[in-house]
């Protein structure tokens, strides 16, 4: 049993399923991102364990205690929202300090506290403010603290970054990773940002709706997708997703596709499976990371399934650090991620390198991988 | 798609969770107990009150509810024959022609200037704070107050037309309060006088809540100031114009003080409205019967209005 | 605050800006026609009422009409003047705005945060209510004061008061509740807030500008109530209105134009008092949310 | 804490409340319309009186509308179980609310000072139901009467006009000379008020009885009903055209001014003669609506008593005492410009035009002259009288013609029946 524990939760509006059996165990100190569209349902599982929203069935437990019907606040939890959710009449100190004065914590405790989260947080100087007179990111550090002076069991994060600029984002997003590795919280966190979801969590469930459609480490959601969902949500570019026919010719197992002319290619997989296998003649889609798309130079030294295709280059975007080329593999849009100074022309024909170990297979029917 | 509607609606209301502990289970009756005595209120003091009414329409009441021409407490039902006599009245088709006459003068005309007002307020004009209070002024005023100012106002003998008169401008004649056929329409302008002030506020209102962005943006466009009232900005006042249409609309069936103080519902029964046809006969003529149907009518009426909106403006919301 | 100063993408001439003030004062005196002849005569003499010009400054200031229609005007049987009329209407319209916007301000905040199925409806209900024609409850409502025992009191004239005002309040409560933001609400029940609480400490604080709006509005439809004053306050208990209406409506004897213009000014005083101190707020408030409704 | 204040709110506005009236034990409740001066002022009498006896005057005015706004509070009152102990009413009103089983029995209180034989019987209509005096009578008004300015009339050459003829060609005189000869109010009951006079000289005391007390259809439709319209349109044409609207004060101030020759209007016009300092033959004249010298056309006051559970209270005895007491009866309508409701008063107080009202009152009381006015409510039940006005006003403001005007009368008063 986990610290927090969902199981077969679910929700209903009337004979509308928004969410259907969801099974999550969180252990204490884990950082789980639900990640998902809008509409995917993740809001609304975090509201579950907030107590905000009713659970229709299934249960909720934290630290072993089934919370279906708790009040939130008996929960001991607490929770940062996306528009911060400060109190505008009170000042920053009243706002952190609101829930423990009604949880009838005396006041000399109380000031205690807050000077602690305020020293933690560097919000010491604005303490007397109003809401109003804070910037986006002091607004967010004020929502924290919020949280933090409670001292929770649960910290739940309902995309507490959207509403900051890009700059602060990063910033922000650094510090409330620090903040989980020093104070070893236990985090739900909400975002429809996959950058977010990866770089933060210990553990991330992609939603998309009302299911889950994986559960897993970052590592393994974006190695290794368990559908073509998951495989085009999780990160950015997003994954290539090529059309392809599967040869087998002894124990080679090839993907035959064609370039951006209409000459033939065929790549061969790195460790097929049995089930790969059994494809044999038919289509399937392969999805291919931007950066497993290569120039020579670039490829990865380690892999030994390094494979080379010769085809135009349409688009150069050089991003700074990467510079993103398109070409068409498939008659499909292809993305590779190249060093930013390779000597890539638009125009120009070269081979581009295919690391094999890193292609997925999916099944163009289920969308879902083959193991 | 359906389902981010269905997950951004709900976020909009917070669910009390159901059983366990005493305090957490009054906490989510607290609201319906809170709800409770406005709603028994509603339901007995104006649902109730309106099925009476529509009990004693059938009814041939006259002095008082339930009590007819022959005394004591003693009454009969007789169907629909009150709504037969108030069809048959002159008095009451009158009435409904100077309602539709009144109320769609009365909202075009309070939406025309309000919005003109509003409009030009906007302009960040010099003494908005000294104008905005004299523009709102008279929705403070009942027309028991203003009543006999108007009267003078109107009346030729002492009024606009004898003021001219001494001014010099002998040819001028504004005698319309005096003649059957326009007397009307000074119920209108003192109608208007009362609320366009009101109306002006709620686009001011929503004048201010447009994004200065979309006008830049408009601007950048090309469109004229013209172009850009026209096709943007007064386009975006539509929840203003609904409201103002609700407000307006519900004033003018109720009007009855206006009348009673400028008119009396004269020259003749030139300015008979329904308000004071139903006050008349409930009261005065004691014939409470065709009273209560001519209330029923104009709740119909009402109703007709405002469900409409009700629908729209809830189903939306919800 | 950012009402006033917003600036306005729209840019004028001078030619135009010359016709915008120009429409602007002329309406500015339009609305204030009625008010100036209702002033101006109640500081002339009778005399140069009934021979002079509606609309002539007064030859001779006279501040007589105001003290009779005040403390000696013939209101009933005795010659009391207005005043203590004056405190009857403050006695009934200061608890009745109290309660209907208490009221309104509760089922707003239920109908918006603390929504349950059938909310809707009930609200429709509510709101269909500030529509119907009063005299139509007239008795109705008599025979239910009557069985209550608040028939002639001030306290029933304050409960009919309050019945009649709510749909408005609600109306405005919950349309500015709508647009306040629900994750507040959330914030503060995790921070362990009840329903009370979250009410007290969340919503009042910041609902200042509807609040004002509500005010006004129920507090100026009180005021200028006559028929259910009439109806439901007896004699001596009888508001402003009722007394204003006795000293106007007079059947016989000479009309007092001076007197009773004087007096409906005084019975104006409050309302008007009302818009001029807290009228700058009212754009706000509307802007605020009953825009909506 | 909240709920706290909100408890506190709620019990300080029950607080601030408490205290309002409450009927007292020792005190009348009086229910009326007279608020202007001298009105107000005539009650004061009443009320100083009862104080002398040790009973207290609960004032209750609600003035506008001859009583209109009056009679609404009352059925408010009533209906709430908490009738004011007295009202003054008017014609039918009373027999209605007798009918409802509101009013008390004042029989004990005439009958021990004689009422049955110093009322007029007509009166008697008004205030007996069933055989049971409900109400005490103030005053008996008499609608038929013309205010004339004496100076126009004489500059004119006028006399008295005593026949239609005389009158249309005084008018007819007057208008030629540029003088505006009727000043008329604007509003339904004061057109209908001298309707009652010309359908009385038109028709008689016959017809007009058959028509407006009786309500046959087959008067109401006839043809002298259409005259009578003719000549009220003939009346029309010798209005100002600033009528409409026009209270009938304005309206006899039009007369004292010398902007119109005479007015037709009950006897409460000639208060405002004597309050703007004229005296009765010298600056003003006061005569029968030609044509109607010997009838008189009433409206009375009176006051009724509710029903406040059974017996007649000590107090509602003392009032209807006072109210008919013969001094009161002189001073009251010496102010009011009416005549007392007891045929006994004696006339000394009165000015000329008060001593004729006084004899004509006696007179046609005797000789089966004396009538209920139709516009004043002492002809047919409201519902009647209020289409009455209805066809008249139509007619008065160019509505109809004289034709239509007769269906159209028919129609109403069988609707409103």
């Amino acid at each position: 049993m986990g610290f927090l524990d969902i199981n077969n939760a679910t929700k209903s509006y009337g004979s509308v399923q928004v969410l259907h059996e969801v099974d999550i165990e969180v252990e204490e100190g884990e950082f789980l991102v639900l990640v998902g569209p809008s509409g995917c349902g993740k809001s609304t599982l975090l509201n579950m364990i907030a107590g905000l929203e009713e659970i229709s069935s299934g249960e909720i437990a934290i630290k072993g205690q089934v919370m279906n019907g708790v009040h939130p606040s008996k929960r001991n939890i607490a929770m940062v929202f996306q528009s911060y959710a400060l109190y505008p009449n009170m000042t920053v100190g009243k706002n952190i300090t609101f829930g423990l004065e009604m949880h009838g914590v005396e006041k000399s405790t109380r000031d205690a506290a807050l000077g602690d989260v305020a020293k933690l947080l560097q919000i010491e100087q604005l303490l007397d403010r109003k809401p109003g007179q804070l910037s986006g990111g002091q607004r967010q550090r004020v929502a924290m603290g919020r949280a933090l002076v409670r001292d929770p069991d649960v910290f739940l994060f309902d995309e507490p970054l959207s509403n900051l600029d890009a700059k602060l984002r990063v910033d922000m997003r650094t510090e409330i990773k620090k903040l989980h590795q020093k104070l070893g919280t236990t985090i739900v966190y909400v975002t429809h940002d996959q950058i977010e979801a990866l770089t933060l969590s210990t553990r991330i469930a992609v939603m998309n709706g009302g299911y889950v459609q994986q559960l897993g480490t970052p590592k393994e959601i974006y190695d290794t997708p368990s559908n073509l969902f998951v495989a085009s949500f999780m990160g950015s570019p997003s994954m290539n997703l090529i059309p392809v026919t599967v040869r087998v010719e002894g124990n080679a197992v090839y993907a035959d596709t064609t370039t951006g002319d209409g000459s033939p290619a065929a790549l061969a997989f790195a460790a097929p499976s049995e089930v790969l296998k059994s494809y044999d003649g038919k289509t399937i889609t392969l999805g291919i990371r931007p950066e497993a798309i290569t120039d020579p130079e670039g490829a990865d030294r380690n892999s030994t399934h390094i494979q080379s295709v010769e085809t135009m280059v349409e688009v150069t975007e050089p991003a700074g650090s990467d510079t993103f080329v398109t070409c068409t593999l498939g008659g499909q849009e292809c993305i590779a991620r190249m060093r930013a100074d390779a000597d890539v022309q638009p125009g120009q024909k070269m081979p581009f390198t295919i690391n094999m170990e890193k292609a997925v297979p999916f099944d163009p029917e289920t969308e879902n991988r083959i193991a | 798609m359906a389902q981010s509607s269905v997950e951004t609606d709900i976020h909009t209301s917070v669910q009390a969770p159901a059983e366990p502990d005493f305090k957490t289970r009054l906490q989510s009756w607290l609201p319906k107990l809170v709800l409770s005595p406005t709603v028994a209120m509603v339901l007995l003091f104006v649902y109730g009150f309106i099925l009476f009414t529509i009990y004693v329409s059938f009814t041939d009441s006259r002095i008082l509810p339930f009590v007819n021409a022959q005394g004591a407490t003693s009454y009969d039902l007789i169907g629909l024959s009150n709504y037969e006599k108030l069809f048959r009245l002159s008095h009451w088709e009158i009435a409904i022609t100077n309602l539709a006459i009144f109320a769609s003068l009365y909202i075009i005309i309070c939406c025309a200037i309000g919005l003109m007002l509003a409009i030009f307020l906007d302009q960040k004009i010099r003494g908005e704070g000294v104008l905005r209070p004299i523009y709102l002024y008279p929705m403070a005023l009942s027309f028991i107050v203003t009543g006999t100012a108007w009267k003078w106002f109107l009346d030729p003998g002492i009024g606009l037309e004898n003021t001219m008169h001494i001014w010099g401008w002998t040819s001028f004649k504004f005698d319309w309060i005096k003649n059957g056929d326009y007397a009307i329409y000074t119920l209108v302008m003192a109608a208007v006088w009362q609320s366009s002030g009101f109306v002006m506020a709620m686009f001011l209102a929503g004048l201010r809540g447009i994004d200065n962005e979309i006008l830049k943006a408009a601007q950048m466009d090309g469109a004229s100031n013209w172009q850009l009232y026209r096709r943007i900005i007064i386009p975006q006042l539509r929840p203003a114009f609904l409201s103002a249409f609700v407000i307006l609309a519900h004033l003018a069936i109720k009007s009855y003080d206006l009348v009673v103080a400028l008119t009396g519902g004269g020259p003749g029964r030139a300015t008979e409205l329904p308000a004071t046809f139903m006050y008349s006969y409930t009261f005065t003529r004691n014939q409470m019967g065709i009273g209560a149907a001519s209330a029923v009518i104009m709740l119909m009426t009402v109703a007709a209005i405002i469900v409409p909106y009700l629908y729209a403006e809830l189903r939306e919301k919800k | 605050m950012a009402v006033a100063t917003q600036d306005s993408a729209v840019r004028t001439g001078r030619a135009t800006r010359f016709v915008l003030y120009t429409v602007l004062l002329v309406f500015a005196l339009f609305y204030l026609l009625p008010l100036f002849i209702m002033l101006v005569n109640s500081v002339k003499p009778l005399g140069e009422i009934t021979g002079g010009s509606m609309i002539a400054l007064p030859q001779t200031w006279t501040f007589e009409p105001w003290a009779k229609a005040w403390s000696e005007a013939q209101v009933g049987v005795e010659a009391t003047g207005l005043r203590p009329y004056f405190w009857n209407s403050i006695r009934m319209v200061v608890p009745a705005v109290l309660i209907s916007t208490i009221l309104g301000a509760l089922n707003g905040y239920v109908l918006t945060k603390w929504t349950f199925r059938g909310a809707t409806v009930l609200f429709g209900l509510m709101l269909f209510s500030c529509f119907i024609p009063f005299q139509i409850v007239l008795i109705p409502m008599a025979r239910v004061l009557g069985e209550i025992g608040l028939a002639g009191t001030t306290t029933g004239l304050v409960l009919v008061h309050v019945v009649y005002g709510i749909g408005f309040s609600t109306l405005y409560f919950r349309n500015y509740y709508a647009a306040f933001p629900t994750e507040l609400v959330r914030a503060a029940q995790i921070d362990g807030a009840g329903f009370f609480q979250i009410f007290w400490r969340i919503m009042l604080p910041s609902s200042g500008p509807i609040i004002v709006v509500c005010v006004i509005w129920q507090f100026t439809n009180i005021w200028n109530d006559f028929l259910f004053g009439a109806s439901f306050a007896s004699g001596s208990a009888a508001p402003m209105t009722v007394a204003l209406n006795n000293l106007v409506q007079s059947s016989t004897g000479v009309k007092e134009y001076n007197v009773h213009f004087a007096g409906a000014i005084m019975a104006a005083l409050p309302t008007l008092l009302v818009y001029i101190v807290a009228g700058r707020y009212f754009v706000r408030g509307l802007m605020a949310g009953s825009v909506k409704g | 804490m909240n709920i706290q204040t909100k408890l506190k709110l709620t019990v300080a506005a029950f607080a601030l409340s408490v205290g309002a009236a409450q009927a007292n034990d020792d005190q009348v409740e009086v229910l009326h319309w007279w608020t202007s001066g001298g009105e107000a002022a005539a009650l004061n009498v009443l009320k100083e009186d009862l104080e002398s006896q040790g009973i207290g005057w609960q004032d209750m005015p609600v003035a506008g509308g001859g009583g209109t706004e009056a009679m609404t509070v009352l059925r408010a009152r009533v209906t709430s179980g908490t009738a004011p102990t007295a009202v003054q009413m008017l014609g039918f009103d009373i027999i209605d609310w007798a009918n409802q089983g509101s009013l008390a029995n004042l029989n004990d209180i005439a009958a021990d000072q004689g009422w049955d034989e110093v009322v007029p019987e007509a009166l008697q209509r008004f205030a007996k139901v069933d055989g049971q005096w409900v109400s005490a009578p103030v005053n008996v008004h008499s609608v038929n009467w013309v205010w004339a300015n004496k100076a126009i009339f004489d500059e004119n050459g006028i006399e008295i006009p005593t026949t239609w003829d005389e009158l249309v060609a005084a008018m007819e005189t007057l208008k030629a000379a540029g003088v505006t000869p009727l000043a008329q109010g604007g509003q339904p009951w004061q057109e209908a008020t001298m309707f009652d006079s010309i359908v009385m000289a038109t028709g008689g005391p016959e017809f007009y009885k058959a028509a407006f007390i009786d309500l046959d259809e087959e008067a109401l439709g006839s043809d002298t009903m259409k005259e009578a319209f003719d000549r009220l349109g003939v009346m029309r044409e010798n209005v100002d055209p600033n009528f409409s609207g026009r209270e009938w004060n304005l309206a006899t101030s039009m007369v004292i001014n010398g902007d119109a020759a005479f007015q037709v209007m009950g006897d409460w016009a000639k208060g405002e003669f004597v309050n703007a300092g004229k005296v009765p033959g010298e600056d003003f004249l006061c005569f029968r609506f030609p044509g109607t010298t010997e009838q008189v056309m009433f409206n009375a006051d009176q006051f009724a008593m509710f029903d406040q559970g059974g017996e007649v209270s000590p107090q509602q005895a003392a009032l209807a005492t006072a109210i008919l007491s013969p001094n009161f009866q002189s001073a009251f309508n010496v102010v009011k410009g009416s005549v007392p409701a007891r045929t006994d008063v004696s006339d000394e107080a009165f000015d000329a035009c008060g001593k004729q009202g006084m004899a004509d009152l006696a007179a046609a009381a005797g000789s089966g002259n004396l009538f209920g006015s139709m516009a004043q409510g002492h002809g047919a039940p409201a519902a009647v009288k209020n289409a009455y006005y209805d066809v008249v006003t139509a007619f008065f403001n160019g509505e109809y013609d004289s034709e239509t005007a007769v269906v159209e009368l028919v129609d109403a008063v069988s609707i409103a029946q």
